[in-house]
């Protein structure tokens, strides 16, 4: 249908104009308007081209059923594609262009397939592009060299790909009834719920709300619908315990009556308001949610059902009552069922030129008779449309006699010029909430449409959702939802009859047999033979139809097709319709934004976690390295050092002097309670009850299956209090782990665990420097080795604020973690630097870090990477055999005991090339065919304390290898060369240096 | 004692941001409590805590999940079973309590650094909470005095009512910066003002 | 039944297309088979299309409680890779490649096998070595694996942000070129019109009920459509093992049912063209010859039996993507769906001879399941047909967990929702 | 999915770690059968209905709640604090003197994942 303006009417405001382009040329329209309507009210009929034969198109619906009319909205310097022209509305600036059309709408070049109609039907992909056996294109080739030029046929709009400038936001909101839908239904129950005090929500996917009563010409309690409505909506906005949310998709319903709804919050602004999300997501917690979500109409399947100019007639009629674009030209209509006369009558009393109704029955009640007087014309009972023709635009439609008991046409055909064609094919109920909540549909004969089935309680349907297509029951409905939501009886049933007498049962009938393309569903091109196609190639479940033709997965998800396509397949079985199946509807009922869903999310996915030196780490120009959600620094690079030359610089510096690293984000927990030793001797291999009370101890954690899971110190503050540490990756699995042990196995420990990684900042001082710089800044307490030995805690203070020092060392030289509170933390590590720089300190990052645990042979999650066993690594040592622990019935299994498992080894470079991780180790090089891995490089570096190039790994029978001559072998990088492998203890095996 | 270095950095901004439409929907204030305790009790003893608390903070808890009180200088709530926060402007507050609760009764944790109290406060405090927590925020809901354990993704957080427009909300000390970003880019929208 | 071939599409389009004849028979159950297979999924169908073709066993039914390929195989992101760590999986996936290679030809159906790449990003050097390791662990067993600096991804993959500003920046990429994607519906249909060509019976809406048995022996199944004996009775049926093995006596599994949620966006003209995986966090990306960009990330994380997920997942997964493609934020999600998986405890597949005496299990694909169609059906059909496992699934077996002989992808050990 | 959390009241999933299933028994530390430890580490009973698992209220009190919940509608049936639930553990570590007292307790929060 094109269209024209009416003179009066509609609910946009004419005293508003607004200018916006669509393909470049310049329109205006009304504030208020969709895209559609505004184009239509301008006389525009062709708004697009279909998926496969590139057909012209026009606009079918008026609402988000729109299977046609998508459009690319041009918006802040970017493109966003497949936007339902009837969904858009429009403001000044707004531009917007048709889509899937090659050079342009009006000439497209794809409507060539149109003459390979018969070669591209359902299925022919799967029979065909297989290609040669042999040669260049044997295999898959063949296949993926059409498929090539089928992906850029395909697809609807244009993507591009400039980051999307706008921001999205979530919003969790808490409500006794969410009332989905605010028409007739919809705000009865919202007023009904309101009234007896419960909190309600009203979400509408419309600009405006009020549903069908913003078109009909019905009345309620004795105002006109849009009247009631509108008086309606005053009264619950001017109330407490309501929240109206227009402009909101409720699209998902999720277990628990949770919720989610799609706002489109500045979607119609030329400008959004500083901080304004362009869409929210709504995340609703619903006790009760009533489901007014009314009904779509289906039109009929005939042929040259597509043409532009043809539309459904709920739609026109909208268009008149909601916009005041009434269809231009000579209108027809046809119909199964009653309801399309009150749209002609309606448009006819709105100016427009009703020129014939056909209706495939025979027979129609005395009130759709009554309604086709006001519509004034004779309708033509017992015929159908069996062609339509026109260009871009309807020009005359084709008719003739109809049988509906066996669906014949027969005799003279006669030719009607109109331009406009509206249709109807009855209506489906938008189930699809229900269905996504778990709901079965029933089909119902007499309406012929799927329904849902009884409320289960936690949803209450209203209106036309449930098949009540008059407005007084939809109102008598709602109002009983809103009661029954809040838990009050209702008593009455509800009064169902048309207002107007008239037969809202819609003949079965679907399709009108005849010679030409007849379309099921007009966005993806399948159609009535499509159908029967797959019919007779077995795809007759209504998954397999739907999987083998696509019917109905296109972005209107089938809204208009599903119906009628499950009918046609049912005929063609010989079977009723619900035999075929019905569909589970799935989230979203509407396609969602995505960025809407990522929410404050997009654009940071993860907060960042930062030590309280980080500042100071940024200032000295260090190089931050994700380490998990922390930054870390890498290293503290020199102006012209590389990445070696500044780690090799620091690790020296530590073996030579002294070195300062920040430690915060090892992950720290309090285990506290009487029982806290007994716990830990349960969670740890090794013993911790024999520890002493400012004394530490290195502790290894199994996972039940009796694999290595974490390691770390763990200090005995007091008799009842232990500081545990965590590797930083794995401080929150631990924390879950100990919780999970005292919570679910072992109750009945006097046991607290409190994660306190935030509570303290950590400076490892380490190197031969280390005490005596300690020495210079500590007060309160000596630091020699007397009065802190190894493995000892000191409290003292530096810089005036209170520290806790433990004697410990992951780098091999003789070390100290001091601690203090994190607020204080910086203050204490300027007073360490201050003390070592006289004495050679420097700051070092995780590179020299791993430099110097690496020489030292130390594991970390590299190593204790999920797969390895306690054995593996070497820390057989650790575990107890005069206790059972976590994991120590299961770490001696067979497959974990065998001595030809990957183990722990050191490697050191021969050819004095860096070695990389991720390598693998062979006894004999390959590089043109790699193979006979015996292991892998688990971790690098270029030692300073030893001048070569080093590294551990995990290599098949350990140390039975020691002193023997590999390879490295590294295809993914080019990088081969000769190792010797050797025990991972690489420097210092007996540890002097820490306990010096 | 040497005052405790805020992590927020540079990214605290004072004055007012944002859509400014007739003043500021919510105010942002780093509280900087002197001490923030958790005490946990064995079980069984819970009441024992509780009656440490009125004793020692002089805050009256009732018996129940969540209860809390909140005065301009100190507040304390349960946040888990057994669990409690006791936040004061005062320093030292974990010391007392050591030496008031034994192992007998409970467990004392000082968390003074870990922390990071943030009050949010203003007409809009709800609205701008609820893009973060699945919670209810309504005073209905959610009363004066009431604590709450929640989280944010990654961040933890536990909040409580300390007024009809006043949340205080204590989050781990490394996210603070992070979160406090995050808590002010959602707040534009309804304008904000820092202090 | 004639063949798909370019000239037949041709020919039939002359006459109104109105000549085709089904894509398989709609077989009624006989009393008794050599094989039964419970499940007319993917891995179903292919284990009797490969027992006709590999092993001439052709007295065959595949039961099937739905309509064919109603499971899993028409719920999947449709990724197929042979990119794995360990030296059991590589063969194992490494067969399934090669059979993938000729499958359309071998089934006479496109299944639109797209050998478009799979990278899967690594975000810190750290991340980098890990999946070095894996891409040479491939490489040492014959497979294809390269590795791509960030610049190089920039300009392989548009759209992507390989900027060092990203939350977590993209430092480099293991690709593997042979890995793509394939039309999951076409590999179902392409393989029951295989295995229905050579004689086997498939019988849709045919739902077991529970297994004969003389003594330990299982001889056959009951079903809503009568009693059907078998000399051998498989079991493939991915998330419903539980069930399906319950009704055997079999009451605990190293299994647990997880769901599995997966999305797809509108169709839009081109926007990826690799399959692309987001290393942190959990996301995987590809683009439908239809213009569909379908997704997926983790479990629900919670035992289920029911094919829907719930909305935190849905969060984090579109959370993610827009990490990745900043341009995506705009763009839409059409549909979402759940699928139920069988999450074995190391995260590794079964396909072994047993539990019981004449009967064979095919299970604990985790959500690896479609890429391994074909070495699935293979290996299975193998082992049914010769009473032990081929040397590509020996390690599959069922005891493996108690002897401690791990298959350990991602090191989580017994916990099925990380793996 | 809304789990009541029997100390904060009702929660939305996102707070929530799942746990695995509650069906199963932990040997006792001390026992030495290889094939109950397997057991208890590897087989899963793996309910199509009503099961028992266990969940952590991560993103609140921490407690772990022993829940049925049906693995074919998502419904949940019940909610209990693990620890008072009569959780099945063994008996190897159990304190005489704490009998059978029950009572909240719980851990705290880590929060990084």
């Amino acid at each position: 249908m094109s269209g024209r303006r009416s003179e009066t009417g509609g609910l946009i405001d004419r005293s508003r104009t607004v200018r916006f382009t669509f393909d470049g040329a310049l329109y205006t329209g009304f504030a208020g308007d969709t895209l559609a309507s505004a184009l239509l009210a301008n006389g525009v009929s062709l708004f697009g081209r279909s998926f496969k034969y590139h057909r012209p198109r026009g606009v079918l619906t008026a609402g988000v059923d729109e299977p046609n009319a998508l459009v690319t909205v041009l918006k802040g310097g970017v493109r966003e594609p497949n936007i339902p022209a009837t969904m858009l509305e429009i403001h000044d600036g707004l531009s917007a262009v048709s889509q899937n059309r090659f050079p342009s709408l009006a000439f497209d070049l794809g409507a060539v397939n149109q003459l390979g109609g018969k070669l591209i039907s359902a299925g022919f992909y799967y029979k065909t592009f297989m290609g040669p056996v042999i040669g260049p294109l044997k295999g898959t080739r063949f296949w993926m060299l059409c498929e090539h030029f089928i992906r850029r046929a395909a697809g609807l709009g244009k993507p591009d790909f400039a980051p999307d400038p706008w921001r999205y936001e979530r919003m969790n909101a808490f409500c006794d009834v969410l009332v989905v839908g605010s028409g007739p239904a919809g705000l009865a129950a919202a007023k009904a719920a309101a009234d007896r005090g419960a909190r309600v929500i009203v979400a509408d996917l419309d600009q405006r709300m009020g549903g069908s009563a913003k078109w009909t010409d019905d009345t309620i309690e004795g105002m006109s619908a849009a009247d009631w409505a509108a008086s309606a909506l005053k009264d619950l906005t001017g109330r407490q315990n309501v929240t109206l949310l227009p402009r909101t998709t409720v699209w998902g319903y999720y277990d628990g009556n949770t919720v989610a709804a799609l706002e489109r919050v500045t979607d119609h602004k030329a400008v959004a308001g500083k901080g304004e999300p362009r869409h929210r997501h709504w995340v609703i917690r619903a006790g009760t949610v009533v489901l007014a979500t009314g009904a779509f109409e289906r039109p009929l399947v005939f042929p040259g059902n597509d043409r532009p100019g043809v539309m459904l007639a709920g739609a026109a009629a909208r268009y008149a009552g909601e916009f005041g674009v009434l269809p231009s030209g000579r209108v027809a209509v046809f119909a199964n069922n009653d309801g399309a006369y009150r749209a002609a009558a309606a448009l006819k009393e709105a100016g427009a030129d009703i020129a014939a109704i056909i209706d495939v029955r025979s027979d129609i009640s005395a009130g759709a008779r009554a309604l086709a007087g006001r519509a004034g014309v004779e309708p033509m009972l017992g015929r159908a449309v069996v062609g339509t023709a026109g260009g871009k635009a309807l020009s005359s439609i084709r008719i003739q006699s109809y049988d509906a008991a066996t669906g014949a046409v027969s005799g003279e055909v006669r030719t009607l010029d109109v331009e406009s064609l509206l249709v109807s094919g009855g209506w489906s109920p938008a189930i699809h909430l229900a269905s996504q909540a778990g709901a079965k549909a029933i089909w119902d004969d007499e309406l012929q449409a799927f329904l849902p089935p009884e409320s289960p309680g936690s949803w209450i349907g209203a209106g036309a959702f449930t098949g009540t297509f008059t407005t007084g029951g939809a109102v008598a409905e709602g109002q009983a939802a809103g009661i029954a939501a809040t838990g009050g009886e209702v008593a009455t049933a509800v009064d169902d009859t048309a207002e107007d007498d008239i037969d809202l049962r819609p003949a079965p009938v679907f399709e009108i047999r005849a010679d030409g393309k007849a379309f099921v569903d007009l966005q993806l091109d399948v159609t009535a033979e499509d159908v029967r196609l797959a019919h007779r190639e077995g795809f007759v479940s209504v998954e397999h139809l739907k999987r083998y033709t696509t019917l109905g997965m296109g972005t209107d998800q089938g809204r208009t097709s599903n119906v009628p396509g499950l009918a046609i397949m049912a005929e063609a079985q010989g079977a009723p319709i619900p035999e075929v199946g019905t569909t589970r509807f799935r989230p979203p009922f509407a396609p969602v934004s995505i960025g809407a869903l990522a929410a404050e999310r997009f654009g940071e996915l993860k907060p960042e976690r930062l030590t309280p030196m980080h500042d100071w780490h940024v200032e000295q120009g260090a190089v931050m390295y994700a380490a998990g959600l922390w930054l870390r620094p890498q290293i503290y690079g020199q102006p012209g050092e590389t990445v070696e030359q500044a780690y090799v610089r620091e690790a020296k510096a530590v073996r030579e002097a002294a070195g300062l690293v920040d430690v915060s984000t090892l992950g720290k927990i309090m285990v506290q309670g009487p029982d806290a030793a007994a716990f830990l001797d349960r969670v740890y291999t090794n013993v911790f009850s024999t520890l002493p009370v400012n004394k530490a101890r290195y502790g290894l954690m199994l996972r039940e299956d009796g694999l290595a899971f974490d390691d770390g110190t763990t200090w005995r503050l007091s008799e009842t209090d232990f500081l545990m540490t965590t590797t930083t990756a794995n401080a929150g699995k631990v924390m879950q782990y100990l919780e999970y042990f005292l919570d679910v196995v072992w109750p009945d420990l006097k046991v607290h665990v409190t994660s306190v990684t935030d509570e303290w900042a950590g400076a490892a001082i380490g190197g031969p420097k280390a005490r005596d710089i300690l020495a210079a800044c500590v007060t309160g307490t000596a630091v020699d080795n007397a009065a802190l030995p190894f493995m000892g805690i000191v409290h003292g203070e530096i810089a005036g604020v209170p520290v806790m020092i433990c004697r410990l060392s992951f780098s091999g030289e003789m070390a100290y973690e001091v601690y203090s509170g994190a607020g204080h933390g910086q203050p204490v590590w300027d007073a360490l630097l201050a003390a070592g720089k006289p004495l050679g300190l420097v700051p070092y990052g995780l590179e020299a870090l791993g430099t110097l645990r690496i020489e030292k042979g130390h594991v970390t999650g590299a190593e204790i990477d999920g797969r390895t066993t306690a054995r593996d690594l070497h820390l057989d040592w650790m575990l107890s055999k005069k206790k059972p622990f976590v994991g120590s019935m299961m770490m001696d299994r067979e497959g974990l005991a065998d001595e030809d498992r990957i183990k722990l080894v050191g490697v050191i470079s021969l050819d004095n090339r860096p070695l990389n991780g991720g390598a693998h180790i062979v006894e004999e090089l390959d590089r043109d065919n790699p193979r006979d891995s015996i292991g892998h490089i688990t971790a690098v570096c270029y030692s300073p304390a030893l001048g070569k190039y080093i590294g551990l790994a995990l290599v098949k029978g350990g140390k039975k290898r020691h002193g023997a001559r590999a390879y490295t072998s590294d295809p993914l990088r080019n990088r081969f060369g000769p190792v010797e492998i050797v025990s991972h203890h690489m420097f210092d095996p007996e540890g002097k240096r820490m306990h010096g | 004692m040497v005052e405790q270095l805020s992590p927020l950095g540079d990214a605290w901004k004072p004055g007012a941001h944002g859509r400014m439409l007739g003043g500021a929907g919510v105010t942002l204030v780093e509280t900087r409590p002197g001490s923030i305790v958790q005490l946990a009790a064995w079980r069984g003893e819970e009441k024992t805590i509780i009656d440490t608390i009125r004793d020692v903070s002089g805050l009256a808890l009732a018996d129940g999940a969540g209860a809390g009180v909140a005065e301009a200088s100190r507040a304390a709530f349960g946040f888990a079973p057994g669990k409690f926060l006791v936040v004061d402007q005062a320093e030292g507050l974990g010391a007392t309590y050591r030496a008031a609760i034994t192992t007998d009764h409970g467990a004392v944790t000082d968390l003074s650094h870990g922390r990071t109290a943030i009050r949010l406060s203003g007409q809009r405090a709800e609205w701008v909470l609820a893009k973060f927590f699945a919670l209810d925020f309504s005073l209905a809901a959610f009363p004066v005095g009431l604590g709450v354990s929640t989280a944010h993704h990654d961040v933890f957080a536990q909040i409580q009512r300390t007024g009809a427009d006043q949340f205080d909300l204590y989050v781990f000390r490394s996210f603070a910066r992070a979160f406090w970003t995050s808590l002010c880019h959602a707040s534009e929208e309804v304008g904000y003002e820092v202090r | 039944m004639a063949e798909y071939s370019a000239f037949a599409l041709l020919k039939n389009a002359l006459s109104g297309n109105t000549d085709w004849k089904p894509a398989w028979r709609k077989a009624a159950p006989k009393p008794s088979y050599d094989v039964i297979i419970v499940g007319g999924g993917g891995h179903g169908l292919s284990t009797a299309y490969y027992l006709a073709k590999e092993h001439g066993i052709t007295n065959v039914a595949v039961l099937e409680k739905g309509y064919l390929g109603s499971g899993n195989v028409g719920r999947n992101t449709t990724i197929v890779r042979s990119n794995y760590l360990l030296p059991d999986s590589i063969r194992f996936y490494e067969h399934s490649m090669k059979l993938w290679e000729n499958l359309s030809h071998d089934l006479n159906y496109n299944v639109m096998f797209s050998q478009r790449g799979v990278l899967n990003l690594a975000h810190t050097p750290a991340q980098a070595d890990d999946y070095i390791r894996r891409g040479n662990a491939m490489r040492h067993q014959g497979g294809d694996a390269e590795w791509l600096s960030a610049a190089e991804i920039g300009r392989r993959v548009p759209g992507l942000d390989v900027s060092a500003k990203a939350r977590f920046p993209v430092v480099g990429g293991l690709l593997q070129p042979r890995a793509g994607t394939a039309r999951h519906d076409a590999v179902a249909w392409g393989y029951a019109r295989g295995a229905d060509r050579r004689g086997v019976d498939l019988i849709e809406h045919c739902e077991v009920t529970g297994f004969l048995r003389e003594g330990d022996r299982i001889v056959g199944v009951v079903t809503n459509r009568g009693e059907i004996r078998a000399r051998k009775v498989g079991v493939a049926v991915a998330g419903s093992t539980g069930r399906v093995m319950k009704l055997a006596g079999i009451d605990k599994l190293p299994i647990e049912s997880h769901v599995l949620q997966a999305f797809v966006s509108e169709s839009i003209k081109p926007f990826v063209d690799s399959v692309v995986t987001f290393g942190a966090g959990h996301l995987y990306m590809s683009q439908s010859d239809k213009g569909g960009l379908v997704f997926g990330g983790g479990l629900d994380e919670y035992n289920t039996y029911a094919q829907r997920g719930n909305l935190p997942l849905v969060e984090e997964v579109m959370s993610e993507i827009c990490a990745m493609f900043p341009a995506i934020g705009r763009l839409r999600l059409l549909r979402s769906w759940g699928g139920v998986m069988d999450m074995s405890m190391d995260g590794s597949p079964i396909i072994t001879k047993g539990p019981l005496p004449g009967m064979y299990l095919n299970s604990g694909w985790c959500y690896g399941g479609f890429k391994a169609t074909p070495a699935s059906g293979w290996a299975f059909a193998w082992t049914i047909a010769r009473d032990e496992p081929h040397a590509i699934n020996a390690a599959y077996t069922l005891d493996r967990f108690n002897r401690g002989v791990l298959i350990d992808e991602k090191g989580q050990g017994s916990t099925p929702k990380l793996h | 999915m809304i789990i009541t959390c029997p100390y904060c009241g009702p929660r939305d999933l996102v707070e929530f770690s799942y746990q695995g299933d509650g069906n199963r028994t932990r040997p006792d530390p001390a026992s030495t059968d290889q094939a109950t430890w397997n057991d208890y580490v590897y087989d899963r009973i793996n309910t199509a209905g009503d099961h028992r698992e266990i969940w952590q209220h991560a993103g609140g009190c921490r407690v772990h709640l022993t829940v049925v919940r049906s693995t074919l509608t998502h419904e949940i049936r019940s909610v209990a604090l693990t620890r008072d639930a009569g959780h099945r553990r063994s008996g190897g570590h159990r304190r005489a003197e704490a009998g059978d007292s029950t009572g909240p307790v719980s851990g705290s929060a880590e929060a990084q994942p």
